[in-house]
């Protein structure tokens, strides 16, 4: 515990706070402030920023930081146990305040602009809201349940805003998919919460801590097989969240809500909260090799060939996605191979860099309405704020030496070869994997950079109905030639250059003194992590002393180094990659995109490699349609049936329709055995002949059977 | 040897009032003879006045073949009480359809005299006589609509059906005679229980047992015993239906018990298993034959054949040892013999009344007649309601517990036998909802029909179809009024 | 009033609606609107008297029973008038008094096809009773003869004012619910005389030492097992109540949904656990088999709706199953979780089915189809409540629905009596099949809401003038709707107060 | 083999055959001869086994009262004769079972009293009937009084010409019965299953 | 004198009774089979009373077979009665005609 923490943190738990009142102020009132309830979302933002800044001066000078937990008893669960709410104060925690709320902020203040007479203005705000709360009360959890309700409330945030524009099918199907996608993934966060609590069962009344598990997991307290099973579990959630392969088909289609939206949700925060979950129990994976694998390779698999699906995109927002899908895969694989800092730190500036490239290409779609780059062109010349934000987000992107991206990519890259030495192929993986897709980053963002603001402008289609059609505001009159936004557009952008040119200073070598990013994010628990399966792969390597050999190691990081041999073989890459695509783009669209002429490459990139075809063709479809109408058939032919006897259960089985199924039931059950009854009855009454002597006949009879069986019985 | 008088006194009252009856009937002329019916009720309340007097008292005499206990008490007053009611729903039905009064009134009173005599009787003989007495009147007044085809046909019916089971009775009884050289029941026991002893009980013995059972297994309708029910029910006049769905029926299980509990106890592991089996046979035939009928009448009728399989049920776990818990377990279920005999005769005389006052001056009698009726009278319907469902075994009403006392009998001591009864008696009390479900379903949920003629049930019904409903109901909530009383009876008392 | 001798004010609550319904019988049957005022006062006197006694219960000793009443009855089967009531009965105790008055202020509005108020509300007062009296009987015969006599009343509602196929459904309701109660009568016998104490007290019985063998147990534990199972209702029993659900009035399936249902599940945890732990024991991994198939049986049984009142039913398969896979996890964690996910079904489905019933009071359909959308642009606040509910009702955190669902699972991965140890990878099994249920839950609920509340209104819609929510409902719905919310962030309203109460419980189980 | 041995096979004999002519007996007043003969010779029976007083009764009630009892029955209903008139298609059925139960019976009564022999044949005398009917038995007979009394009146009211006591048919409510048993569709009411069923084909 | 023969002969009365009443289409017919099975009913008393029992005091047997005789008689009349008001209703006595109610 830190000792005697200040009184900025004790009051941390307002950050989330005041979002959470700002978001029900503006549904009760909103509508009837001259702002339509924005001056209440900004406001509240503005302040939850002030203390989050502070917090975070706070977390970062401070020498040697203990996290600052505090909690009450939100209710007992049965047996003793306790659900605990409460909040959990690190650099870490500190780092996602700062980086939520920033954005957050830039993001109310941009809409204010972009959204102007929307229908649902205030409906908008009161979800942006609501969303940042969401995402904040995620952050400062002190338990994983607690971090779980917050996961749900983000993804259904999410899912109200993808789905803001609900008149359009196609939104609709984009909101149902982000949710649904996500809540598969929830289950494995769910039950990997579940297992992880139940490994704590007996050693605390408050399972669901998160140092507490920790704690558990560093004094191997927790067995291997709830930590493997829990952690892949909830790497599931991750996976599904932080839109890993395979579970990353909603974040495209996601790309259907507002643009500010996707900026805020879709690229700097939510879409994070995996990456958050991961490096937040980061000291529990680190006990296990397998998951330490798993995470890794998923991110690789991720960061490659997710980046190369924005080669053949069109669609500027699509091709942002898929950038972050790629980037999201580089601090999973950072994660996987104990890049913990570098992996946060990428999370941090991209959260910057990636919201300005998300921003300047709404501000890009409100001027030209169209997400299409091809329609785009010469850019430059009409919207000049726009074109040297842009222009830096991209550099920050690609890594470009001293931009925020490049100190944090190079930092897993780092991470990802320390973990090579350590003999552990997954580092390999990472390093070259990694320098390849910093090879695509660089270059698809120079194709779309030379594409929208070089060669002539291509002009709108006058034809609205060929957009998408789902982001764009209904402004009244004709535009003639694009312009620059307004202030409201434009300031938000360059304040976000600005931080994606800067951010990085703090992880940077420039930084090796504390306090830096490193220090600022670590904690005593963190940096005493071993890996206890390190002994068995370790060789001689750098970053791993002699010392530090033997049965476990020291986390892989520590103070921000150079490394020129890197810094050189990035210029390689950055400039190979920029100056190919200068070389296809650098007069404007080719006729033929020579992206779209790579045969067999493209028609499986196009095809999104049969991802989002085989989700709906292998589980939705069967779901929803065959297993649903299975079931119902289940419930009569097998269920029913067998209570009523096959002869009535198999009268009309070659019905499949649900009325014709659930009429089986009808037939089933009790009155599968009335019918059975009826049917015995109708054949038992003919025996009521009417006729006295059968009677008589049949009474004697009757007298004879008893008889023997009397006899018999005896 | 005196004759203790006051012991056969409601007997004597009953003998009197139908001479009384029969003498009135031929001194009264034109609508005058509709007195004889509150006569032949004063002379019923007198019986009455007398089991009440004898109550609590244990009296023997006639050389022991006539005993006075509270079991026989019960039966007595029960009867006497459905003597009351059958008298109640029956004069408008008598006076307007101008049956034979005075003649129908005395042949019911005789009737009931076997009946009084049935549970008191401790000899084969007497009980043959007495069954009798029963049966004879009765072939008479299921006939009484003479110019009916249909009651002749019912009669005819009744009459070779009943005769035939007398018949196979009586041989049983001759051959039990003829091992045990006696007709006394406790005598009879006796010596089965000796012949168990020496383990030299032969087949004929079991067969006999089990022909005597026949002509009860008549009087109480059970399968393979059951054919003319329906048929005659369908015929008699209804009244009558009513006083043989109840009375006759009740006096047949009395007779039954009797003749299983105190004369063949002994042999109880023999012939429980197959009354047993014969129960659950009878409550399924009549359940799924009740499931068709279109008629109310027969469809009481089926009703009245499954609840004889559920009174017999407790038969089935009967016991031949004395153990504590033999006697435990048969106590149980005679009990719950009495006890479901009373909710029946409640229910079912109910029902039937409400069906009297429904077609009394219509002729109406289908089930789709009923639809709407909760419309047109909705006293009627809602009595018809309460006894259908309490036939049916729902809460708040006194068959609840009828059946509550079945299912306590039967798992007095848990047994395999015991359960598959029980089971038996749960599935069958489903179907009966069907039916039961399905006359309450019309009364309530369908319109009447447009031509619906007006019904006028009369005061007298009125009263009794009120009052029974009320008890119905009353039982249901304080079911202690009726358990109580037959807690007193006691295995001891019968034996 | 003091809550250790007040006995009085529970037989209180208990009659208020039966004298309510006696004497409604006086009013004038065409005065409508006095008799509808007539059952608020009744509902809302009863529900004040209960919120009074809400207010006066002893949170402290929970655990132990208050208000009781106990005096014999029927002496000859030892059957004894004993009334009570503790921190598991309250929350279900209260919540059967909250519904009927909601739905009493709804029918004022809305009554039921053919009318016939006074029928109708005197059914739905002496349904009232009932359900009430099965929360707080504690002894077997008095808790069946209330599980029973909620039948007729139900029997009738479904059967006069329901929908086309009432005469099926009504029918099928009762002859389910029959047969499976007189099997638990069976069990209740064998228990009542193998336990030697000749006793039917529910909480002497509990306490008593094991009862019978081990196979006794068992065959004893399948009776009520069928009983309840039924009511609850579980797969594969759960035929009836898609059918009772939607040919029932809406009142008559919020009860349904709100209260009934409770009763299945509330008989487990207060009768068959305690009394029979042995055959609970070898039951669990069953009951916990069939809760999770009913869970994704249920699930799969909604996508294939295009009715919203039947989807709505086939949810409470599902959701149940999640309180079952609760009470199959047999520890203090997985029976709170039973409760209060017993607690928040009755809210939410109860809320459901008003909006479902008022719906089609709307449209005059309940097909998706025939409504086709839009209707959050065509009566926008009604589309807002819609989709409020439906969320919590797929489990969403920060609301009701999520507390049941997840405590069930929690509790499942470590189910209690040695079954951990026995099977421990079933449960682990169930716990992720469960999860995947939550899924299929969320997929179905999503579907209806962008078939029913997205897109635009269709031609035939467009231009029909449809009310949003209407004062009435409001006033009907906002006790529910509130209670939604705060169940979900104060889930201790509930788990607080059975906590006590469910440890004694298990301590009862001897587990 | 003694004489009542021979004595009783003879008298046996003769009963057998007539009840089986009375059964089979083409001729309606055969019919009833035979039983007139069968029941002379239960009282031969009787005689034999030294009953003397029950087989004056025999004689007197049966074969004086009640087989002449039963001629006027049949000449009163103008039955017809022959086979095909006088026995119903159910013969068959009748003999399986009738003789089922003979065998059935007949083989128990063997094994069961097959080696009893008595030497000495000698019943209650005629005053100990009397004595005994009287002390042990009143109260069956006097009950047996009540229920000639009823058989009597019964009969009495069944045979009587006049329609009701006010001769007046019409005023009879006739009987509606519901049950057509002629129309193949009675009784099978409509369950609620089959309704539901019909709407699915519709 | 062997007991068998008269139990033997009454077996074969009863079963010769329970014949006539399935088999015989006239009703006065199926009731003089019914007489039959009365008086098998006797012979088996009175072959017990005198044959096994004969010191017995109450004289149960031959009572009994009084007793019958006098029900005996009393059904006859009844039946004869039914029978002949069926007669008139129908104009036929034919038993396995009489179906109008069934199932």
């Amino acid at each position: 515990m830190m000792t005697d923490p200040s009184l900025v943190v004790q009051a941390a738990w307002l950050v989330p706070a005041l979002p959470l009142l700002s978001a029900a102020l503006i549904a009760a009132f909103g509508r009837r402030l001259p702002w339509h309830g924005a001056e209440i979302g900004l406001l509240a933002i503005l302040a939850s920023l002030g203390l989050s800044a502070a917090i975070a001066w706070e977390t970062f000078t401070t020498v040697d930081p203990a996290p600052y937990e505090a909690a009450f008893a939100w209710s007992p669960l049965g047996g003793g146990f306790v659900l605990e709410l409460g909040m959990l104060v690190d650099g870490l925690t500190a780092m996602m305040f700062l980086l939520v709320t920033l954005v957050s902020t830039m993001v109310q203040v941009y809409s204010r602009e972009y959204m102007h007479g929307e229908a649902r203005f205030t409906y908008y705000y009161a979800m942006l809201s609501l969303f940042t709360f969401s995402m904040l009360f995620l952050v400062i959890s002190n338990n994983t349940l607690q971090a779980v309700v917050g996961w749900e409330l983000v993804g259904l945030c999410s899912f109200l805003l993808i789905g803001f524009y609900w008149e359009e099918k196609s939104n609709q199907d984009a909101a149902n998919k982000a949710f649904l996608t996500t809540k598969f993934g929830d289950v494995g966060l769910i039950v990997g919460v579940i297992v992880l609590s139940a490994g704590m069962f007996g050693l605390t009344d408050t399972p669901f801590n998160f140092l507490e598990t920790i704690d558990a997991a560093v004094a191997g307290q927790l067995s291997t097989s709830t930590i493997v099973l829990g952690m892949l579990l909830i790497f599931l959630g991750c996976v599904s969240k932080s839109g890993q392969m395979p579970l990353h088909v909603w974040l495209p289609d996601a790309m259907a809500g507002p643009t500010p939206v996707s900026a805020l949700i879709h690229a700097a925060t939510m879409v994070t909260a995996g990456v958050f979950l991961l490096a937040r129990l980061f000291p529990v994976l680190a006990q296990s090799a397998t998951v330490m694998a798993v995470i890794a390779v998923v991110g690789v698999i991720t960061l490659f060939f997710g980046g190369l699906l924005a080669l053949v995109q069109d669609d500027i927002k699509k091709i942002l996605a898929y950038s972050t899908i790629s980037q999201l895969g580089y601090m999973v694989a950072a994660i996987g191979v104990g890049g913990y800092t570098a992996s946060i730190f990428h999370l941090f500036t991209h959260g910057f860099f990636k919201a300005l490239l998300f921003l300047g290409a709404g501000s890009l779609i409100h001027a030209v309405h169209s997400n299409n780059i091809s329609a785009m062109g010469g850019m430059r010349r009409f919207m000049p704020h726009t074109f040297w934000t842009f222009t830096v987000g991209s550099l920050a992107l690609a890594g470009f030496p001293l931009t925020a991206g490049f100190f944090s990519k190079d930092e897993i890259l780092i991470a990802g070869d320390l973990w090579a030495l350590n003999g552990l192929a997954t580092g390999t993986a990472v390093y070259w994997v990694g320098l390849a897709a910093a090879f695509v980053t660089t270059f698809y963002m120079a194709r779309a950079w030379f594409l929208i603001f070089f060669g002539e402008h291509r002009g709108a289609p006058h034809d609205d109905t060929h957009d998408d059609g789902h982001d764009e505001v209904a402004h009244g009159g004709h535009h003639a030639e694009p312009h620059e936004s307004g202030r409201q557009i434009t300031v938000p952008l360059m304040i976000l250059a600005v931080l994606s040119l800067t951010a990085g200073l703090i992880g940077s070598p420039f930084a090796q003194e504390r306090p830096n990013f490193e220090s600022w994010t670590s904690t005593p628990v963190i940096e005493e992590t071993t890996y206890p399966f390190l002994a068995e792969f370790a060789t001689a390597g750098v970053g791993v002393s002699a010392a530090e050999k033997g049965p476990s190691a020291k986390i892989l990081h520590g103070p921000p180094s150079w490394h020129p041999d890197l810094l050189l073989i990035v210029l390689g890459v950055f400039g190979g990659a920029v100056g190919l695509a200068w070389r296809f783009y650098g007069r404007g669209l080719p006729e033929r995109d020579p992206m779209l002429q790579m045969g067999g490459l493209t028609r499986v990139l196009v095809n999104k490699y049969g991802f989002d075809d085989a989700g709906y063709r292998y589980v939705v479809v069967p779901v929803r349609d065959r297993m649903s109408a299975w079931a119902t058939r289940i419930s009569n032919d097998v269920i029913d049936g067998a209570v009523a006897g096959v002869g009535t259960a198999t009268k009309r089985m070659a019905q499949t329709t649900y009325t014709a199924v659930d009429q089986r039931i009808i037939d089933g059950g009790v009155n599968g055995a009335a019918f059975s009854a009826a049917w015995w009855s109708a054949r038992l009454r003919r025996i009521q002949s009417g006729d006295v002597q059968r009677y008589a006949g049949a009474l004697v009879a009757g007298v004879i059977l008893l008889v023997l069986a009397f006899v018999a019985v005896r | 040897m005196a004759i203790d008088f006051l012991a056969v006194g409601p007997e004597i009252a009953l003998a009197v009032t139908a001479l009384v009856v029969l003498a009135a009937d031929l001194s009264l002329r034109g609508d005058a003879k509709q007195l004889v019916n509150p006569l032949a009720a004063v002379g019923t309340l007198v019986a009455l006045l007398l089991v009440a007097r004898l109550w609590g008292e244990e009296r023997t005499t006639f050389g022991g073949t006539f005993v006075v206990d509270t079991f026989a008490l019960t039966f007595k007053a029960l009867f006497l009480v459905v003597l009351l009611a059958v008298l109640g729903i029956s004069w408008r039905f008598f006076a307007e359809g101008r049956y034979f009064q005075g003649e129908y009134y005395f042949l019911l009173v005789t009737a009931f005299i076997g009946m009084l005599l049935m549970p008191s009787a401790r000899d084969l003989l007497v009980l043959f006589v007495a069954l009798e007495t029963v049966s004879v009147p009765a072939f008479v007044m299921v006939g009484l609509r003479k110019r009916d085809l249909y009651s002749s046909e019912a009669a005819l019916k009744f009459f070779l059906i009943g005769v035939l089971s007398v018949a196979l009775m009586l041989l049983g009884m001759s051959f039990v005679y003829g091992f045990t050289g006696a007709t006394g029941l406790d005598a009879v026991a006796g010596a089965i229980g000796g012949l168990v002893a020496a383990d030299t009980v032969e087949p004929l013995l079991l067969a006999a047992v089990l022909l005597v059972v026949v002509g009860f297994g008549f009087k109480i309708s059970a399968v393979p015993f059951h054919f003319w029910a329906p048929d005659t029910y369908a015929g008699a006049p209804m009244p009558v239906t009513a006083m043989l769905a109840v009375a006759s029926k009740a006096a047949g299980f009395a007779g039954l018990a009797i003749v299983s509990f105190i004369a063949f106890q002994p042999l109880a592991g023999v012939w429980a298993p197959i009354l047993g089996a014969v129960a659950v046979i009878t409550m399924t035939v009549g359940n799924l034959g009740a499931l068709q009928q279109r008629d109310l009448i027969r469809l009481l009728a089926f009703s009245s054949v499954a609840q004889a399989g559920y009174i017999l049920l407790p038969f089935g776990v009967a016991r031949g040892g004395t153990g504590a818990l033999d006697v435990a377990v048969n106590t149980a279920a005679f009990r719950s013999v009495l006890l479901y005999l009373v909710a029946y005769a409640v229910m079912n005389i109910g029902a039937f009344g409400v069906a009297i006052g429904v077609s009394r001056r219509t002729g109406l009698r289908a089930i789709g007649d009923y639809a709407g009726l909760g419309a047109r009278s909705p006293l009627l319907a809602g009595a018809m309601t309460v006894f259908l469902l309490s036939l049916g075994g729902a809460p708040l009403t006194v068959g609840l517990w009828a059946k509550f006392a079945i299912l306590e009998a039967l798992t007095v001591d848990v047994t395999t036998f015991g359960l598959v009864l029980a089971g038996a008696l749960v599935i069958n009390s489903v179907i009966a909802f069907f039916y039961y479900l399905k006359v309450i379903r019309l009364m309530w949920m369908v319109e009447p029909a447009a031509d619906a003629p007006a019904l006028q049930p009369g005061f007298n019904l009125s009263v009794v179809v009120a009052g029974l409903a009320a008890v119905t109901l009353l039982l249901g909530v304080l079911p202690g009024l009726v358990t109580d009383t037959t807690s007193v009876v006691t295995f001891a008392a019968v034996r | 009033m003091d809550p250790n001798t007040a006995g009085w004010v529970l037989i209180a609550a208990l009659a208020l609606p039966l004298v309510g319904a006696a004497l409604m019988l006086l009013l004038p049957k065409d005065d409508e609107v006095r008799i509808k005022r007539f059952a608020v006062l009744v509902t809302g006197v009863a529900f004040a008297l209960v919120a009074a006694m809400t207010a006066a219960f002893d949170y402290g000793r929970s655990g132990e029973l208050q208000f009781v009443t106990d005096v014999a009855w029927i002496d000859a089967i030892n059957a004894r008038f004993h009334l009570g009531i503790d921190g598991i009965s309250l929350p279900l105790f209260f919540l059967s008094y909250l519904l009927p008055l909601l739905s009493a202020i709804y029918t004022t509005k809305h009554l039921p096809e053919p009318g016939k108020p006074k029928a109708f509300l005197g059914l739905m007062l002496l349904l009232q009773t009932g359900m009430a009296g099965t929360f707080v009987a504690f002894d077997l015969i008095l808790f069946f003869i209330f599980f029973e006599l909620v039948l007729v009343p139900m029997f009738f509602m479904i059967g006069m004012w329901g929908g086309p196929r009432r005469d099926y459904a009504s029918v099928k309701f009762f002859l389910y619910t029959l047969f499976g109660s007189i099997f638990m009568l069976v069990s209740f016998l064998a228990v009542y005389f193998q336990s030697g104490l000749r006793s039917w007290d529910i909480v002497e019985l509990s306490n008593a030492s094991m009862i019978g063998s081990t196979t006794f147990q068992t065959w004893a534990f399948l009776g009520m097992f069928l009983g309840f199972a039924i009511k609850v209702p579980m797969w594969p029993f759960h035929t009836w109540l898609p059918d009772a659900h939607t040919e029932a009035p809406t009142v008559g399936s919020v009860l349904l949904a709100g209260v009934l249902l409770k009763i299945g599940t509330y008989g487990f945890i207060r009768i068959a656990l305690p009394i029979l732990p042995g055959g609970a024991e070898r039951f669990a991994p069953v009951i916990g088999v069939l809760a999770v198939i009913g869970i994704i049986y249920g699930s799969l049984c909604c996508l294939a709706q295009t009715d919203i009142k039947r989807l709505i039913a086939f949810s409470s398969v599902g959701h149940m199953g999640f309180v079952m896979l609760g009470i199959a996890a047999m520890n203090e964690a997985g029976i709170q979780a039973a409760l209060f996910g017993n607690i928040a079904h009755g809210v939410i489905t109860g809320m459901l089915f008003f909006l479902a019933g008022s719906l089609h009071e709307r449209y005059h359909t309940r097909d998706m189809h025939v409504i086709g959308g839009g209707m959050l642009m065509k009566i926008p606040r009604y589309g807002v409540l819609l989709t409020y509910v439906a969320v919590a009702s797929l489990g969403l955190p920060g609301l009701a629905g999520f507390w049941g669902e997840f405590g069930a699972m929690w509790a499942a991965i470590s189910p209690g009596f040695g079954l951990a140890d026995r099977y421990g990878g079933l449960y682990l099994a169930l716990v992720v099949f469960a999860a995947i249920g939550t899924v299929l839950t969320a997929g179905y609920f999503l579907w209806m809401l962008q078939r029913v509340n997205l897109g635009r209104p269709t031609e035939k819609w467009a231009g029909a003038e449809l009310d949003d929510v209407l004062r009435i409902e409001w006033v009907a719905w906002t006790p529910l709707l509130v209670l939604v919310l705060a169940l979900g962030v104060f889930p201790r309203l509930v788990f607080g107060v059975q906590d006590a109460a469910v440890s004694v419980l298990l301590r009862t189980m001897g587990g | 083999m003694t004489g009542l041995d021979v004595a009783f096979l003879v008298v046996a004999l003769i009963t057998a055959a007539a009840a089986i002519r009375t059964v089979t007996s083409t001729n309606l007043v055969h019919a009833a001869l035979f039983l007139a003969v069968t029941l002379a010779g239960i009282a031969g029976v009787f005689l034999v086994l030294s009953a003397d007083f029950l087989a004056l009764v025999q004689l007197v009630v049966y074969v004086g009262a009640v087989a002449v009892l039963f001629l006027f029955g049949l000449m009163l209903t103008r039955a017809p004769i022959g086979r095909e008139a006088l026995d119903s298609e159910h013969r068959g059925l009748a003999l399986g079972v009738s003789a089922t139960l003979f065998v059935l019976l007949s083989g128990l009564i063997i094994a069961a009293f097959g080696d009893v022999r008595v030497d000495v044949v000698d019943g209650p005398r005629t005053a100990d009937l009397g004595l005994a009917l009287f002390r042990d038995w009143v109260l069956p007979f006097e009950v047996l009084s009540m229920l000639l009394l009823a058989a009597l009146v019964g009969a009495i009211v069944l045979s009587r010409r006049e329609d009701g006591e006010s001769g007046q048919v019409e005023d009879v409510t006739p009987i509606l019965l519901a049950d057509d048993p002629d129309d193949p569709d009675a009784g099978d009411v409509a369950l609620p299953a089959g309704e539901g069923a019909e709407e699915v084909d519709a | 004198m062997s007991l068998v023969g008269p139990l033997l002969l009454a077996t074969l009365l009863f079963s010769v009774g329970v014949y006539g009443i399935i088999a015989r289409r006239n009703a006065v017919l199926v009731l003089i089979s019914v007489e039959l099975m009365l008086n098998a009913v006797n012979i088996n008393l009175v072959a017990f009373q005198n044959l096994l029992f004969p010191a017995e005091a109450a004289a149960s047997g031959q009572l009994f077979a009084l007793f019958i005789i006098g029900v005996a008689a009393a059904e006859v009349g009844v039946g004869l009665a039914i029978v002949f008001n069926l007669f008139r209703n129908r104009a036929s006595v034919d038993v396995d005609r009489v179906d109008a109610m069934r199932w």
